[in-house]
């Protein structure tokens, strides 16, 4: 990829979004049929899977929690996801990607339902272009509710960033890439609290705030898709029975 | 890939093979519902979706620049990765690969490999220095049993998508892929044959045979599996229903 | 290795051979102190041992099965043992090998015998020459039946191909590598069934039937020599009591 | 990273925080005694051994020729390393990292990256070939909480000791470190904010967030972590606290 | 590291020290605090850290042993302590070590007294000068004694060997990379029984024997400085208490 | 290596021993039957199987071109592999090497490097670029004590056994194997000393000492191991027995 001159032309970035706008936004529940519960979400070019297996029994044993489930997170690229083939396995990135998705969810499952078992979030980025944390935390939480798991909340998750001194919403690869800074932000919609908050680059005291600010409106967008998607599911009965 | 299954479960759906029968009420030499869609992944320069029934696989090509082998420094590379992902199955563990996915990706190679499907000697760049490596990698999204063929009709279909690549220095015309090859599984439950094999099917048969056949109804590659026998009629009539369901099975491809 | 002009003149391959014959074989039953049971075999340049233990407790235990013995088995090729040195360790090929030579195993051993338990089976090759998962196969089952496993059957096994458009028995390292189609076959000899069968190459329908009815052929040789090979074990009375 | 604790000490921890007390008597914004001692290890290019109360963190550096990166062909390449020595805590096992030694690696790097703390650009060699790679490896010897903050230290201040390197083919003058980004983490304990956790206060917090600010005090790096939740209000105050300790564990690198 | 023409000039090595000289020697006991006993070694150039943990109960539980307690020894090394950077983790070297200094301390540990227990012994060399397994294994034992291990007796443990035709005590790097012969050799200092002793390179029967009884001779000191360490560290309360 | 043996075992052994006596009714300073025989491997440039008792070990060497060393950029490159096989005994696993192939790999490795058996600087190709590397494969077949010494006679004789390999490039006229290091294991159960344990003996004893002597009977190499000590006599001992009895092994390598 060669650096563009400009990322933010008249006010308009290369895609043709305004700098608060999000990409195309597609959730669907229950995409999969062995999962418990699914979901597949796609943000502008990112498409990402979400499965959830569980409550069920925790291997190994030695993991199992007297007093409440073990929420446990994988985060996978597929091999063909990125522009240079990925090695398949996991690397230090989706290690730590994994353990931030695992407490970005966390506070919203009723773990303590469930003492000695296991609650497992599988995450597959199929395509990827910037803020597949965020889209998988977005995915994790529908499919989460899919697979019945009690829940204070749903989650929903973007990225923000700046761009050409701009403070814009939802960042592809381009602009996370040529910009300065780039802030994946994760909330519970109805409390209006955070639980996933990572940042790398430049922010002052100002930006900083309005970055918030506008990654928990970004947010409520998500939520409402969230929602939606949830509701479709439920209010047609599968033909599969 | 073999699940536990309750013996109640095991005897009812052996029972129904008795009979020629079986629980989604196909006919024993009948397919679940197939199907093919291309060009999904932008990221990949080939890639397809193929849905069994509920199995779903995702194959991705993706060309790179790579050393050749010494021995053949002209010629380009090929390799096949399959990854049972922990998503598609609660049997399927994180972690590297284990035999069954090791198995899968090894059928789906000799397949394409060994009918010669793509002409290799034509993705050299620079002798003895650089050659394409064509990576397919499988991703098994969803796993309700017959995953080879799955694989291999979704490998196949993503080579043929490939077409014109987009990617830096390539100067062919077109992805000099040349063949269609189709795996078809038989598996043997009690005396009887059947195809594609539900999950629950495969965790109670005694023996499987995969045989991939080209339009001709040549074989270019074969793999029994399964901890049982198949005598030498089974085996030819398995030939049989091979030939013909790869004929099928190859519409999707056009 | 340089390709040959012709694999096949005058009727004759390149070690002297006519198409439907084997190597010489040699099987030794017994040749291990430590192991359960044990077989050596040289069937031309290849040299494979195998060796058994078992029925043993099995661990780790979550690998028990409450109602048979669980057969494991492990190839391995020594880093000698072929052209350019292996590097130690098991590779993709070593595990697919393994799979399909303990399923070849499996339908002769009375695992439900021994439940909870395990068999282990290794197979190493010493000096390769195509056709050592065969071999393997054939060294494995006469270690299975000097350790004393109740057995149905033995299992005999030995590849078939095509060669310069023969179907030829036994390829050797050459014929495997520049002729057209190389297919092991392991077969119960009493009961002429076949347990393993594996095919890379093409074969038309005719060539395909005349060559499996040459390796089950080929697959009687084998269980005469595996016979002959217990016989002087156990007719003999081992010096070491 | 968290370890077993009683409910009775948990409570007691919690008790306290309510109280805006904490068990070693400090106050809510009061980091334990912090020392920075640099340049013990002769065999590093830069060496720093910090202590935060009882927790201590050796981090060396290393300057090695590697090959660069395609996309960055005249540019040096950081590399941070963090090993949670068996040594240094009952909990802390021997293997490949884990996820608490690879977060900390990553978010003491970006720390250091995203600042451009160091000046990557001048450390080529010959372009396209050759490049210093800069080897930061965080030995972790003795773990009383707070890891981040002493790790992300130690890193800085052994940046810092470089200085003129004693390594074959160096030809600059001076190593290219221009700023000092300062890592403080804030916990949250029920409804308060402290700073500088012991590993008690750790093991019982309900997040925390680190924050690295540079002198003129605009942030450079954040990280969130722990499975419960902060308020925006939060978020701003532990912002505020940041930067007046960073400039505090500042004064340790003149 | 270029070869010097001769290491030994007027009697005298390199660094100033008489063949039979110890390079300075700094012990602290209880160097570390989470440990439940540590101890800091300098010697010359070399840092190494020991910490010592247990007796404690052991994982994973099929080490454990009815009728003692299990000794275990991880030798690593800082990817910061030698002149090119080493990668972290376990290699064949580190391993081999961490096997004989268990070896060379298991004999002054009373391990049947903890049946089913484990005690496990980290050495971590921060800065390596040649002998770092014994100075490890110096350190070690002072950590057992710190940690209130019951013991027979100490370890000492220092290296010897020839350079240039002269038997020495306490190679450095130089003289051990240039120099013929190096011998590590730890002590039971009270016993004069030997635990640990390896040796490359080349001695006759004669120069054997001067080489360990110099070697018994260096443990005596380094005993000395041990018993020292431990005065020093209980002599003084503890300002944390 | 050390297996489980019952107490009575123990101390049936250790009474013998109390006694100068073996259970195979040999003397203290008794090797059982030895043999070498070399060049049975055509796939490597030598190889010899060694066997000691019932205790087998097939030691295989193969030349390979490879990159030199910096440090040494026109010698060649000495690697010295064991792999304790699970076939050669219930008590060897599966997986990668563990402490026990590890020691032996590296205490045949230290007897053949220090006594400078191979002259490296003849195994250099092209300055910098390209040296020989002698690969020593040490492969346990059968595992019946005293590994060490069968394995250090297999190495020793499979590089006699090279002559003049059939290698592409290979131009010297001899391989430049140079002299005959052998390793004499000596274990002490009790107050005495005995050579060649065999694998009931190593279970029960207390300490040993491998000691690696050249023709002239200077020693190369040592390592002690077992978790007891040894006096100062007791090693003077060993060294005795190590002498003698690595003359008559040394006949086998004629």
């Amino acid at each position: 990829m060669e650096k563009p001159e400009k990322l933010i032309v008249d006010g308009k970035r290369l895609d043709g979004r305004g700098p608060e706008e999000l990409r195309p936004l597609k959730i669907q529940a229950g995409a999969l049929k062995r999962a418990d519960g699914s979901a597949y979400v796609e943000l502008g070019a990112n498409k990402v899977l979400a499965a959830v297996y569980g409550p069920r029994e925790l291997h190994p044993r030695h993991m199992q929690q007297p007093d409440t489930a073990v929420l446990r997170c994988r985060y996978n690229m597929a091999p063909f996801s990125v522009e240079e083939r990925k090695r398949p396995g996991p690397d230090r990135r989706s290690v730590e990607i994994s353990k931030v998705i695992r407490e970005a969810l966390e506070p919203v499952v009723f773990t303590k339902l469930y003492p000695r078992s296991g609650i497992d979030v599988f995450v597959e980025v199929l395509q990827a272009d910037a803020g597949t944390r965020t889209a998988g935390i977005t995915a994790a939480a529908v499919a989460l509710a899919d697979a019945g798991v009690p829940m204070r909340d749903l989650v929903s998750a973007v990225a923000v960033g700046k761009v050409d001194d701009t403070i814009v919403l939802d960042l592809t690869k381009e602009e996370d890439q040529f910009g300065t800074t780039d802030m994946p932000v994760a909330m519970l919609p109805r409390k209006r609290v955070i639980t996933l908050l990572q940042m790398d680059g430049s922010f002052i005291e100002e930006e900083f705030e309005r970055a918030l600010a506008l990654a928990m409106k970004g947010c409520e967008q998500i939520y409402e898709a969230q929602k939606q998607a949830l509701k479709a599911r439920y209010s047609i009965k599968p033909e599969e029975g | 890939m073999y699940e536990i299954i309750s013996s109640v479960k095991r005897d009812y759906i052996a029972d129904l093979a008795r009979q020629e029968k079986r629980a989604d009420a196909r006919a024993l030499d009948q397919y679940r519902e197939v199907s093919v869609e291309t060009g999904l992944i932008k990221s990949a320069q080939g890639s397809a979706l193929v849905k069994i029934g509920n199995t779903q696989v995702l194959a991705g090509v993706k060309l790179e620049r790579v050393e050749p082998f010494p021995d053949t420094p002209n010629s380009g590379v090929l390799m096949v990765n399959a990854e049972l992902r922990p998503l598609a199955s609660p049997t399927f563990e994180a972690g590297p690969p284990d035999e069954n996915s090791i198995e899968l990706a090894r059928v789906v190679d000799r397949g394409i490999r060994e009918s010669e499907s793509i002409d290799l000697d034509k993705l050299g760049i620079t002798p003895g220095k650089e050659v394409w490596a064509v990576y397919i990698d499988l991703h098994v999204l969803d796993y309700d049993g017959n995953l080879i063929d799955a694989a291999s009709l979704a490998a196949i279909a993503a080579l043929w998508n490939v077409k014109k690549p987009q990617v830096e220095g390539w100067t062919l015309d077109e992805f000099p892929v040349l063949k269609k090859p189709v795996a078809v599984t038989v598996v043997k439950i009690g005396e009887k044959l059947m195809v594609d094999p539900s999950l629950d099917e495969e965790n109670v048969m005694d023996a499987r045979l995969t045989i991939s056949t080209l339009e001709d109804g040549s074989i270019c590659a074969m793999q029994k599996g399964g901890v049982w026998c198949l005598t030498v009629e089974e085996i030819k009539a398995a030939y049989g229903l091979a030939r013909a369901k790869a004929a099928e099975l190859r519409e999707h491809l056009k």
